[in-house]
């Protein structure tokens, strides 16, 4: 890579347009986004995990703001992958840029399964295959801990599709960079680094934590450095592109990932803050690098 | 459907109307023209990088050029609004959710818990005419309504009648009504849902109030538990809902 | 435990004083700290990273602050275990609070040997064993990454020292909860919980990192819900009691760790602004308590 | 060795002397009694949350009740320090480190380059008489020394000589002084060092700098190469160096 770095607008072969990409899970299926009109400066849009079953997801509630970062205990909400074929890829038909769908399982064959019901769809480009929720059926880790787990997804997911797809690493734990090689060897397009670091908060005056699930996802524009790092690490150690995600909140914060060797950059809790928060990253790229 | 956009709003006006208690009044003209009763607005409560969310607040009102908030500093993002001054201008995403199911030429009774009456100066300039019941701990806590008809019961009896919001209410005044606003902390609103016998319960409509990520749909992070199982969304669906939509036991018990 | 939690004086059977532990790396081995006077609130001091032979430590720059919080790449500076035996413990010997030993080693067995060598002196108390540096005979990743090396390691330093010894965790790969049993299985009469997150900084016009090591140690006040979740989820799994370590700048942080089941509380990088910290927190606790 | 201690310090006056260039008067009478030329203080920039770390800055002199820092905003951290306000009180630890070792009545000869030169006025005033040259890159670099014999250049000649400040070494100076003190940016220090004969390096030292943490000697975060090998610590074992001391091949690769 030549520095200082120009801002990348292609990914997969594909023309993105911008390299920020909206995380999963903060973006619902791009219909919201439709209505708001903030898809400005979008590069791809990930849908939140889809599962082969509905989920109700986890009892209120669901966030806490921390003093420095936000709390989220979601827990996988979704309608299940047949309602979301029928009812929600034909609205998200109209995105004016690629969509990526996030599939999650509790069991190595879900994933595939859940894949293997959206290949009737045309609407999407590809996969992020999310293997940072706990393995139900096989003691609760999370999948992407174990290389040869990830393997076997990834291997299972390549079987039922020839789109792209990559891979969304857990940093809760394994070594990430055995994990990448793991899902690449699988067949992965490429590697998403990474998921939501635990964290938890609790009130000390009666020992309890707001959120029910305890342990919940914590984001944070305080953890870039750590995700940076990681990038770092994954992006030497494996040959398809990675795309970051967590940390972002400037336009000078997606370049830093670009260097630290991302090709796509993905922007989530931001959006809580700043639905239209791609156009204003890509204004400020712009602006920094003179583009 | 109102159109949602994501405005820069001049502080018109800013003042303390009760202790801890907040009005500002903002500008924008679009708000105006697009805004419904019960709708909410997401407000950027600071320019700095934290808190990393917004922080949802009713429109009490809407005035000639805006439209006027009304809330209770509770924590840091309310502190951080407190300090909004004159002059200033707020990132405001709005107008969100969906409000009061108004229907014409209906008759209103409304009941409100605290700073829960707050958005029910926007109902009752819209609807014209409505009955209000409202309860407080205190005078301190009685939010100022402009109202042909307002009841007032504190805790304390500092002001009205003494005792809870429940006891103002009565089968003529349910019967009359042919819709029924309920506003407050969960526990007043149960408390008034298990009071109106079943036959006027099909009149009720909640506002509810979920901690919120987004405001406008994506996140799911506000979910309220409703009857039929599972949950809507308080940002999108609500905040406000038909009464028998909620399911109140598991509500309850997020402890929100 | 019952809630509102009470401020912890003892520990180890001994009298702390205090619940606040001042971290590795951040307190010298105490001397500094005698002429400062600044031992108030200080329950116990934990000293920097002692390896068998003298440490020259990384090239500078070794500290980079970030915007939320600091990088740090100090490479194990110290002058060797024969000198701190000699040289420093006994001037460490005015302390007016217990010391632990932070040792670290690049190999199973240089740990029972640093442990051996200081067996002579009676100035500190016990050892806290730095499982997260890279095992350099053993490939590089950190010892803590591998429950059964955790295991070796814990088993050495049992076998040469009959002091109570605390085993320091990474967060950076592998699985914490399984580390800290075989902490516990290998006789480890503590588990600190944890070494620092693996961070980096890069410049994004020209492609450089700072630090010359690249990858740092990152610590910052908003990575405490990661500690409180990591505290919380070794305290359940483990019999013996968990020293945090990392996140706290306020009184509430340490009641709020104490609360997730922590027994001691340790803090570092608060100490680079305020080097009265223990005091300062304890001060904070005591009115918050109502103590 | 002087007393370190945290004190609550007074800001009795704040102006922008040159451009970027602030002038801070604090009040500690302590520090009067215990501060020696060449030693800094650690500040708090903000009594927030970040910057996680203090700011390392050189006293520049004492006065009456207390001293005067004199600082270049290049960062966060010291633009707070520049919005500092007189009233305000601010957290500083002082007076650290190892300053210039002032043996009673020698003649001194002063190098420094741009804002290397704070600090060069406490050590002026302790030892009486002193020759200066002073290097900036232009005149709205030349900060304001009070000396009996002071000869500046700029780089772009808009005060004094043209060129650099080691044209100014002439070896009549050096042979006259008992001791050199230099202070700068390290590719300046460095290009005075080689400048200066071997015969008179013994005389010389120089004020190192440090990207720091703790600043008293508890982190190892401030290494700085020394010729012997390894490294010495800037806040405590400096962050005056005898000049023979430092390892300037590694210290420029450090790129500080
Ligand atoms: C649709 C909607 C409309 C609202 N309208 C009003 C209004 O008109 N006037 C008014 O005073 N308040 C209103 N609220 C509540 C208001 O949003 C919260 O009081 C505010 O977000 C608290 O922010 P904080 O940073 O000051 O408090 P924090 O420091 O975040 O928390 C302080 C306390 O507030 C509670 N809280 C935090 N966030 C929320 C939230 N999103 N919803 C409910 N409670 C929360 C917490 O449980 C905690 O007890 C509304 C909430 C919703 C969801
Ligand atoms: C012993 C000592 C005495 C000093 N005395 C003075 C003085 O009298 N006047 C003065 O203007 N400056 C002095 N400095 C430098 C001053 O400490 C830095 O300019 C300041 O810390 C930068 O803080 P910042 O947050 O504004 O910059 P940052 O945003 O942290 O960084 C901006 C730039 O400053 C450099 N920098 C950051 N921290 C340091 C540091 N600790 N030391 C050196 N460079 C750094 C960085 O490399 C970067 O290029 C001294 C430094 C030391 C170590
Ligand atoms: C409210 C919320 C919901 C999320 N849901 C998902 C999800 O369904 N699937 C997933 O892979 N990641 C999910 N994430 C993680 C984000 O996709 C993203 O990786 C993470 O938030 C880090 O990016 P950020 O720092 O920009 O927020 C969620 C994050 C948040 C905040
Ligand atoms: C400058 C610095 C040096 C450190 N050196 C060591 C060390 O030698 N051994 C060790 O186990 N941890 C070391 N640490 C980690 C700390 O002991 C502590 O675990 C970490 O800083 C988290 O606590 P904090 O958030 O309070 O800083 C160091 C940390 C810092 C900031
Ligand atoms: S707050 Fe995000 S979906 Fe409602
Ligand atoms: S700055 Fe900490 S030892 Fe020098």
């Amino acid at each position: 890579m030549s520095y200082p770095p120009s801002i990348p607008r292609k990914f997969w072969g594909v023309d993105f347009n911008s390299p920020v990409m909206l995380a999963s899970g903060t973006a619902g299926f791009g219909e919201e986004l439709l209505d708001l009109q903030c898809l400005s400066g979008v590069g791809a849009v990930v849908s939140k995990a889809v599962t082969f079953k509905s989920r109700e997801g986890n009892p209120p509630p669901r966030l806490l703001e921390t003093p420095y970062g936000l709390l989220n205990s979601i827990g996988l909400a979704n309608p299940g992958v047949h309602h979301v074929l029928e009812h929600i890829l034909p609205v998200a038909a109209d995105l004016p840029c690629p969509l990526l769908i996030n599939v999650a399982g509790e069991s190595v064959e879900e994933f595939a399964s859940v894949v293997s019901v959206l290949e009737e769809s045309r609407v999407h480009l590809g996969y992020e295959i999310n293997v940072s929720c706990p393995n139900v059926a096989d003691g609760g880790a999370a999948f992407g801990v174990d290389p040869e787990v990830v393997l076997r997804v990834a291997q299972g997911v390549s079987r039922v599709t020839s789109r792209p797809f990559s891979v969304k690493l857990t940093p809760n734990g394994g070594d990430m960079v055995q994990s990448a090689r793991a899902a690449v060897e699988g067949g992965a397009s490429a590697v998403t680094v990474c998921n939501t670091f635990l964290g938890m908060q609790i009130d000390w005056e009666t020992g309890r934590s707001i959120l029910k699930r305890k342990v919940a996802g914590y984001t944070s524009p305080a953890l870039l450095p750590l995700v940076v790092a990681r990038v770092w690490q994954v992006s030497n150690a494996v040959s398809v592109p990675v795309i970051s995600s967590g940390g972002v909140s400037k336009g000078e914060d997606v370049l830093q990932l670009l260097a630290a060797g991302a090709r796509m950059v993905q922007v989530g809790t931001r959006l809580m803050r700043r639905p239209f928060a791609a156009g204003e990253l890509m204004a400020e790229m712009k602006k920094l690098t003179g583009e | 459907m109102s159109v949602i956009r994501d405005y820069d709003c001049l502080v018109k006006h800013s003042e303390q109307v009760l202790p801890g208690v907040i009005r500002i009044v903002f500008e924008c003209m679009e708000m105006v023209s697009n805004a419904l009763p019960g709708q909410f607005v997401q407000i950027e409560p600071s320019t700095g990088t934290f808190p990393v969310t917004r922080r949802p607040i009713t429109i009490n009102r809407l005035t000639d050029d805006g439209f006027e908030l009304l809330f209770d500093v509770v924590g840091r993002g309310t502190e951080l609004m407190g300090e909004m001054r004159t002059g200033e201008t707020v990132r405001i995403l709005g107008p969100l959710g969906r409000g009061w199911m108004v229907h014409p030429d209906s008759t209103w009774l409304l009941v409100g818990g605290g700073l829960g009456a707050a958005g029910f100066q926007f109902l009752i300039d819209t609807v014209g005419s409505a009955k209000v019941l409202i309860g407080a701990s205190s005078s301190r806590r009685v939010i100022p309504l402009e109202s042909l008809s307002c009841t007032v019961a504190t805790e304390d009896g500092s002001t009205g009648e003494t005792g809870l919001v429940t006891a103002l209410i009565s089968r003529d005044l349910l019967e009359e009504a042919d819709s029924i606003a309920v506003c407050g902390p969960v526990a007043m609103m149960e408390a008034v849902w298990n009071t109106i016998p079943s036959m006027y319960r099909d009149k009720v409509q909640v506002s509810t109030e979920s901690r919120m990520g987004c405001g406008w749909g994506v996140c799911d992070g506000c979910s309220i538990p409703v009857s039929s199982g599972g949950y809507k969304k308080c940002c999108k669906d609500g905040p406000v809902f038909p009464g028998s939509d909620i399911d109140w036991k598991r509500w309850k018990e997020a402890g929100l």
